[in-house]
């Protein structure tokens, strides 16, 4: 027999298109680096410098950035660089594990309620769509303003952060379950899933087989475009006072505080906002990428 | 022939429609299979054919029960198909297959060719998992497919090829009886014979029963042993391929006989034409009596509009006209 | 047509009244009052107010008396003695609607164009110039761009004022900060909209009548190319709702969007629960009008 | 003269995957009254070449690499755009493939006749509404005066076919250009169109260039052949000679392969795929297909007249 003639898959010619969209791979690498400085950032500065996101000195107070304040400081005399690292894990981890919450949520829900169709899915969807009509970021901010963090503090988190998973989680899932949904309607009404189940092949496989990985795509694409968003809301609503807690911070609070001061020290809004600005950039157009990469429907133009 | 592999007695599939609004409620239903009757003997080719939105899709669907039967029964081989539930369905898909019109849209675009093909091998425990890709390059090579392309995707296959694809899938659990929707018609012309030839040559050589639904009347003579035609979710008539073909009896046979061109200039510019007025009704709202008063050609009087004809026996093939023996042929010809 | 308005209007009042249920029960859920929080408030007098706003009720009574003051206007607010949610929302509103619909516009009037251009100039200079500006656009928080538009045209430049609200010069700042977003956006949807429909086959055949490419634009593809903006708009204004909340914070609009945020954090459950009934219906009614535009513009949908 | 002679015209595609040489050396000419099938399967060029003629090929990723097309003495690949819009829809008129997408779906039907009417002829208001009335009869629309400002999705398939004919047919042109018009129709529906444009064409003295993958419409239809292949011309002929001595391999291995209502025998079919227009061979595109082949094949396709009938095919003119 002759020797086998190995394709290449999907997954394979969509990673080939994405590498060829060249922003999109750049601003993976600078969020890469915004990453690593976030995450790394804080233990480092502590053993060159020793500072810390929480340690004060009152009587330094603001001052413009120098060698040892890299970023500056603030009014109680924080030094804004490690304040801006921890501001950034805050937020990108708000905005990670609220798209996880969002993804679970939605993904489950529009595939239950595509895959039941009829009743099921014509109540599910009502309830979707009535939710959609409402102003919901309202109730989230009356929701964040009205339950104290302390008592929702779970597993040794601060109790804001888990507030702000939970309503930011909660408020994304509306659009993703209707993707998914759609998804499935059209996929259970594609022929290949009448082959397989012409073929008799079992119901459970015919999900995990045949549904799911071709729900992927789509998924990824608009996950990858719900984080900026998600963590622009976080930012909308720590700028507000009502997500994270002093002395927590998040990007949003530090815009917040250095908007404030915006006319006298500038630096104070200019790191925070500038990073902020540069990580929700990277991520837009790292979805954009992808977007061309894995969608079928755009990938035509 | 042999005796009767398949039969469909008094087949009905509607689709529900719903209204509009918060909480829609039935509002009606598509009757796109509406009291319908047919067999299927063992080793026999039965071609369906009709116009788009005349049901012979959902029928074929229906055959294989992938589309919820509204009423009536489909009897395979002893078995009523409509009262079998869960895995006892499941189980006897082994032995009844599909091969779909589209070859782009009925591959899974994420599983490799061998993993299709082999499906249905898994599906059903027919061969050990070790040996299922070496099984699916077997019938990748009985396809006219070269077996190393086996760990290819659907992509990277050409639409004729795709095609082959799901022939060989369709094959791999030796099945007794295929439904083959469309299989050629978004082919390109000088495909489609490959691939008549190919689905002809199976069936002799595996004994294989199809129903073989097509729009195409010259390609459905072609391979068909007998002939039905379908109007509005019924058949109007059937009988064998030279009974439909060169001396139909219904209105409606007559003139989808007659507006099949030939590519023949000569026979094509002397032939006459039944050139039928208006459009297919719609199948929500089906015509009262008989379906195709609408557009006959030879409506006669009250009756055809009232009662609805029975397909009923006449010079060995059946028709459903209540004026079949009188209405002759409209072209004119003199009936050979 | 008219039928079903009507119909979808009646409809949006049983909406309105479950999310206020709704609203009310996470209030009154929600440990702590609207007094308890106060510092050194004396029990007896604490007692008096909660009695005066009927907060010693059951909750249905409460919810009823509550809705129905909102709904005569006669409710008074918790917080601000001697004014009333209606009187509050009447003075509120005038702000920020001029500053919602003229950051509306701006974002139509700046995205529309742009996409629609790069649209037909797919694939050159302008259409990736455009789309990257776009792009960026998303990107940049409004309460970054806010601060940084005030440091640069009010106190480098001083073409405007900072941070006031007594005329139309001032307004302009504020509706670009909220606008820019939206624009981006717009854009983004429009050129999409444009892209789908003009490859699609009926704008061949209009080439094919003669027509010139700019009649073929404005007649045959802007209606279809402008839908997706037209279905965007339901959201839109849901989003331009909080998002005004942000701008008058930063811009010290007197408008509503702020005093929502304040009356959630003070408690002011007849303040919050007058805001969420206005925005719910606002909004609903918004979402009517763009789907009977729809109706309009395509000739296919049906209500 | 003849009304439209195209010589050597080719069209190009860039893509990312390289230049699709769609129309690679095309000539032909049609007369007035005459009707010409351009046969081919997908991909061999034929709506490319239709397209090329009205210019409505976008440009880019389109170019038109070569060739010139002649209408009424006039090499349209350098008429200016301007004057070239008073052609289209005037003296040149299109139909599409596709009635379900090819009318405007935001526009009544009636002011997407009107607008023909007003932009070419001048006629306006009730005039033109009239002529428009008038119009929709001539094709075959029922009850015309009440259905003319309908919508388009409020028509079947088979009507708005006749719409679009109507709206070709507006100013009387001289040539029409149909790209596929039954393809998307069933067949009953299809004799009706048929019918009426073959009507129409004798009518007015039409030249029609009817672009099709059926031979059994051309058989029907056509006065003349051109049978296209890889982006070229593979066989010219008239009709009843293409049909009872098809001289190029292709053609006799299409005919051979296409199943008959009036007969059932065997079916030849032509071997192995159609070709990748990114990757032409630089001899006969038919050449890996060819029962045949020879090593001449290979290197230069064989020369063909620019005008004249026959086959482009080495054995054919050995």
């Amino acid at each position: 027999m002759a020797e086998l003639v190995e394709g290449t898959s999907l997954w394979q010619d969509a990673w080939r298109r994405w590498r060829k969209h060249r922003v999109s791979v750049a601003s993976a690498v600078v969020l890469a680096f915004v990453i690593v400085f976030c995450a790394i950032g804080p233990p480092l500065v502590q053993a060159i410098w020793g500072w810390t996101y929480e340690m004060q000195d009152i009587p330094l107070g603001a001052v413009p950035p120098s060698a040892e304040h890299p970023f500056g400081t603030d009014q109680l005399g924080r030094d804004l660089m490690v304040r801006t690292m921890h501001g950034g894990r805050v937020s990108l981890l708000v905005a990670l594990v609220a798209t996880a919450v969002s993804l679970t949520v939605g993904v489950t829900y529009g595939a239950v309620s595509g895959y039941s169709g009829g009743r099921v899915d014509a109540a599910m969807m009502r309830f979707v769509d009535i939710m959609m009509s409402t102003p919901y970021l309202l109730l989230v901010i009356v929701l964040m303003a009205v339950i104290p963090p302390s008592s929702v503090s779970f597993a040794g988190l601060d109790g804001s952060f888990v507030l702000m998973f939970g309503a930011l989680g909660l408020v994304s899932w509306l659009v993703l379950a209707r993707i998914v949904r759609g998804q499935v309607l059209s996929l259970k009404r594609r022929e290949f899933v009448e082959a397989a189940r012409a073929i008799g092949v079992k119901p459970h496989l015919i999900l995990f087989r045949h549904i799911v990985p071709n729900t992927l795509g789509p998924v990824i694409v608009y996950a990858s475009m719900t984080i900026p968003g998600v963590m622009l809301s976080e930012a909308f609503l720590s700028f507000l006072g009502l997500g994270i807690r002093e002395p927590q911070a998040s990007w949003g609070t530090l815009v917040n505080e250095g908007s404030n001061a915006m006319s006298v020290m500038p630096w104070l809004l200019v790191f925070p906002g500038g990073l902020m600005t540069l990580t929700l950039f990277c991520l837009n157009f790292l979805g954009d990428g992808l977007r061309d990469a894995l969608d079928p429907s755009a990938r035509k133009s | 022939m042999s005796d009767p592999l398949l039969t469909v007695r008094g087949l009905k599939v509607h689709f529900p429609v719903y209204s509009k609004g918060w909480f829609p409620r039935q509002s009606g239903a598509v009757k796109a299979v509406d009291g319908l009757d047919l067999t299927v003997h063992r080793g026999e080719v039965l071609g369906l054919v009709g116009e788009s939105g005349c049901g012979k899709s959902t029928t074929g669907r229906a055959l294989l029960r992938l589309v919820p039967l509204t009423a009536g029964e489909v009897v395979f081989d002893g078995v009523d198909l409509a009262k079998l539930k869960g895995e006892e369905l499941r189980r006897m898909r082994r032995r009844m297959q599909m091969i779909f019109q589209d070859p782009y849209a009925s591959l899974n675009p994420r599983m490799t060719v061998g993993d299709i093909i082999a499906e249905p091998l898994g599906a059903h425990d027919l061969v050990p998992a070790g040996e299922r890709q070496k099984k699916a390059q077997e019938l990748m090579e009985r396809c006219g497919l070269d077996p190393a392309f086996v760990r290819r995707y659907p992509h990277e296959f050409s639409g004729g090829q795709r095609q082959r694809i799901g022939i060989a899938r369709a094959l791999a659990s030796d099945p007794d009886f295929i439904v083959c929707d469309e299989p050629i018609s978004a082919l390109d012309v000088s495909i489609q014979a490959q691939i008549l030839n190919l689905l002809q040559s199976l069936a002799r050589e595996r004994n294989l029963s199809y129903v073989f639904i097509a729009h195409d009347l010259s390609a459905v003579r072609h391979i068909s042993d007998r002939i039905a035609v379908m109007y509005l979710g019924r058949i109007v008539e059937t009988g064998t391929y030279a009974e439909i073909c060169d001396n139909p009896r219904h209105p409606y046979t007559q003139a989808l006989v007659s507006a099949i061109p030939v590519p023949d200039p000569v026979i094509e510019r002397r032939r006459k034409r039944i050139v039928l007025q208006g459009d297919v009704p719609s199948p929500l709202k089906p015509p009262s009596g008989c379906p195709f008063h609408t557009r006959c050609p030879a409506v006669r009087d009250q009756r055809c509009s009232t009662e609805a004809p029975r397909l009923r026996e006449l010079d060995g093939r059946q028709v459903s006209c209540h004026f079949a023996e009188d209405i002759g042929d409209l072209t004119g010809r003199t009936a050979s | 047509m008219l039928g079903h308005v009507l119909r979808r209007l009646l409809g949006i009042i049983p909406l309105v009244l479950l999310l206020a249920l709704v609203t009310f029960a996470l209030l009154k859920l929600a440990p702590g009052g609207p007094f308890s929080a106060e510092r050194a408030l004396p029990p007896e007098i604490e007692r008096q107010l909660e009695e005066k706003f009927l907060l010693d009720r059951p909750f249905h009574e409460q919810y009823f008396a509550y809705v129905g003051g909102i709904l005569d206007g006669t409710l008074p607010s918790l917080k601000r003695p001697g004014e009333t949610v209606g009187e509050l929302i009447a003075t509120s509103v005038p702000a920020s609607f001029t500053l919602g619909s003229m950051a509306l516009l701006v974002a139509l009037a700046l995205g529309i164009p742009a996409g629609v251009i790069a649209a037909l100039r797919q694939n050159s200079l302008l259409d990736y110039g455009s789309m990257s500006i776009a792009l960026i656009g998303i990107s940049v928080p409004n309460f970054v761009l806010g601060p940084l538009l005030v440091s640069l045209f009010a106190l480098q430049l001083g073409l405007v004022p900072p941070a006031l609200w007594d005329g139309p010069r001032n307004m302009i700042l504020p509706a670009v900060t909220l606008g820019a977003a939206y624009a981006a956006y717009v854009a983004r949807l429009t050129r999409a909209g444009m892209l789908e429909v003009i490859r699609s086959d009926f704008v061949r055949t209009a080439r094919a009548k003669g027509l010139s490419e700019l009649q073929v634009v404005v007649r045959h593809a802007l209606k279809g190319g402008l839908l997706p903006v037209v279905t965007w708009l339901g959201p839109a204004t849901a989003r331009i709702l909080t998002g005004t909340v942000v701008i008058e914070k930063i811009f010290n609009v007197p408008g509503l969007g702020y005093y929502f945020v304040q009356s959630a954090l003070d408690r002011d459950y007849s303040m919050v629960l007058g805001v969420v009934m206005f925005y719910a219906t606002l909004l609903m009614v918004m979402n009517l009008l763009v789907d009977v535009a729809y109706t309009y513009l395509d000739p296919r949908v049906e209500l | 003269m003849s009304l439209l002679r195209v010589e050597d015209l080719h069209t190009h595609f860039h893509t990312e995957y390289g230049t699709v040489k769609a129309v690679n050396g095309v000539s032909f000419e049609v007369d007035r009254g005459e009707i010409m099938g351009l046969v081919g399967e997908s991909g061999s060029g034929k709506s490319v070449t239709n397209l090329s003629i009205l210019k409505l090929i976008p440009t880019p990723p389109g170019e038109y690499a070569g060739g010139r097309i002649l209408f009424d003495g006039e090499d349209l690949l350098k008429t200016p755009e301007s004057k070239l819009r008073t052609y289209r829809g005037n003296r040149i008129a299109m139909i599409f493939q596709d009635p379900m997408t090819s009318l405007t779906p935001y526009m009544r039907v009636s002011r997407q006749l009107t607008e023909v009417l007003e932009l070419h002829q001048g006629m306006t208001g009730r005039a033109a509404k009239k002529r428009a009335i008038e119009l929709l009869e001539m094709v075959g629309i029922p009850d015309p005066a009440n259905r003319v400002d309908s919508w388009p999705h409020e028509f079947s398939g088979g009507m708005r076919q006749r719409v679009m004919i109507a709206i070709a047919l507006a100013c009387k042109p001289e040539l029409l250009l149909a790209d596929e018009p039954t393809t998307a129709l069933d067949v009953t529906i299809q004799a009706q169109i048929l019918e009426l444009i073959k009507d129409l064409a004798r009518e007015h003295g039409t030249a029609v260039i009817m672009v099709t993958h059926d031979l059994g419409v051309v058989a029907g239809i056509a006065d003349k052949v051109s049978v296209m292949y890889g982006g070229r011309i593979v066989e010219r002929a008239p009709v009843e000679p293409l049909f009872a001595s098809p001289k190029h391999p292709y053609t006799r291995g299409l005919l051979a392969s296409v199943p008959r209502l009036d007969s059932r025998g065997e079916l030849t079919p032509v071997k192995g795929s159609p070709p990748d227009l990114t990757a032409l061979p630089p001899g006969c595109a038919f050449a890996p297909r060819c029962p045949l082949v020879h090593d001449q094949c290979a290197q230069q396709p064989p020369w063909f007249g620019e005008h004249t009938l026959g086959a482009r095919c080495w054995k054919e003119q050995a």
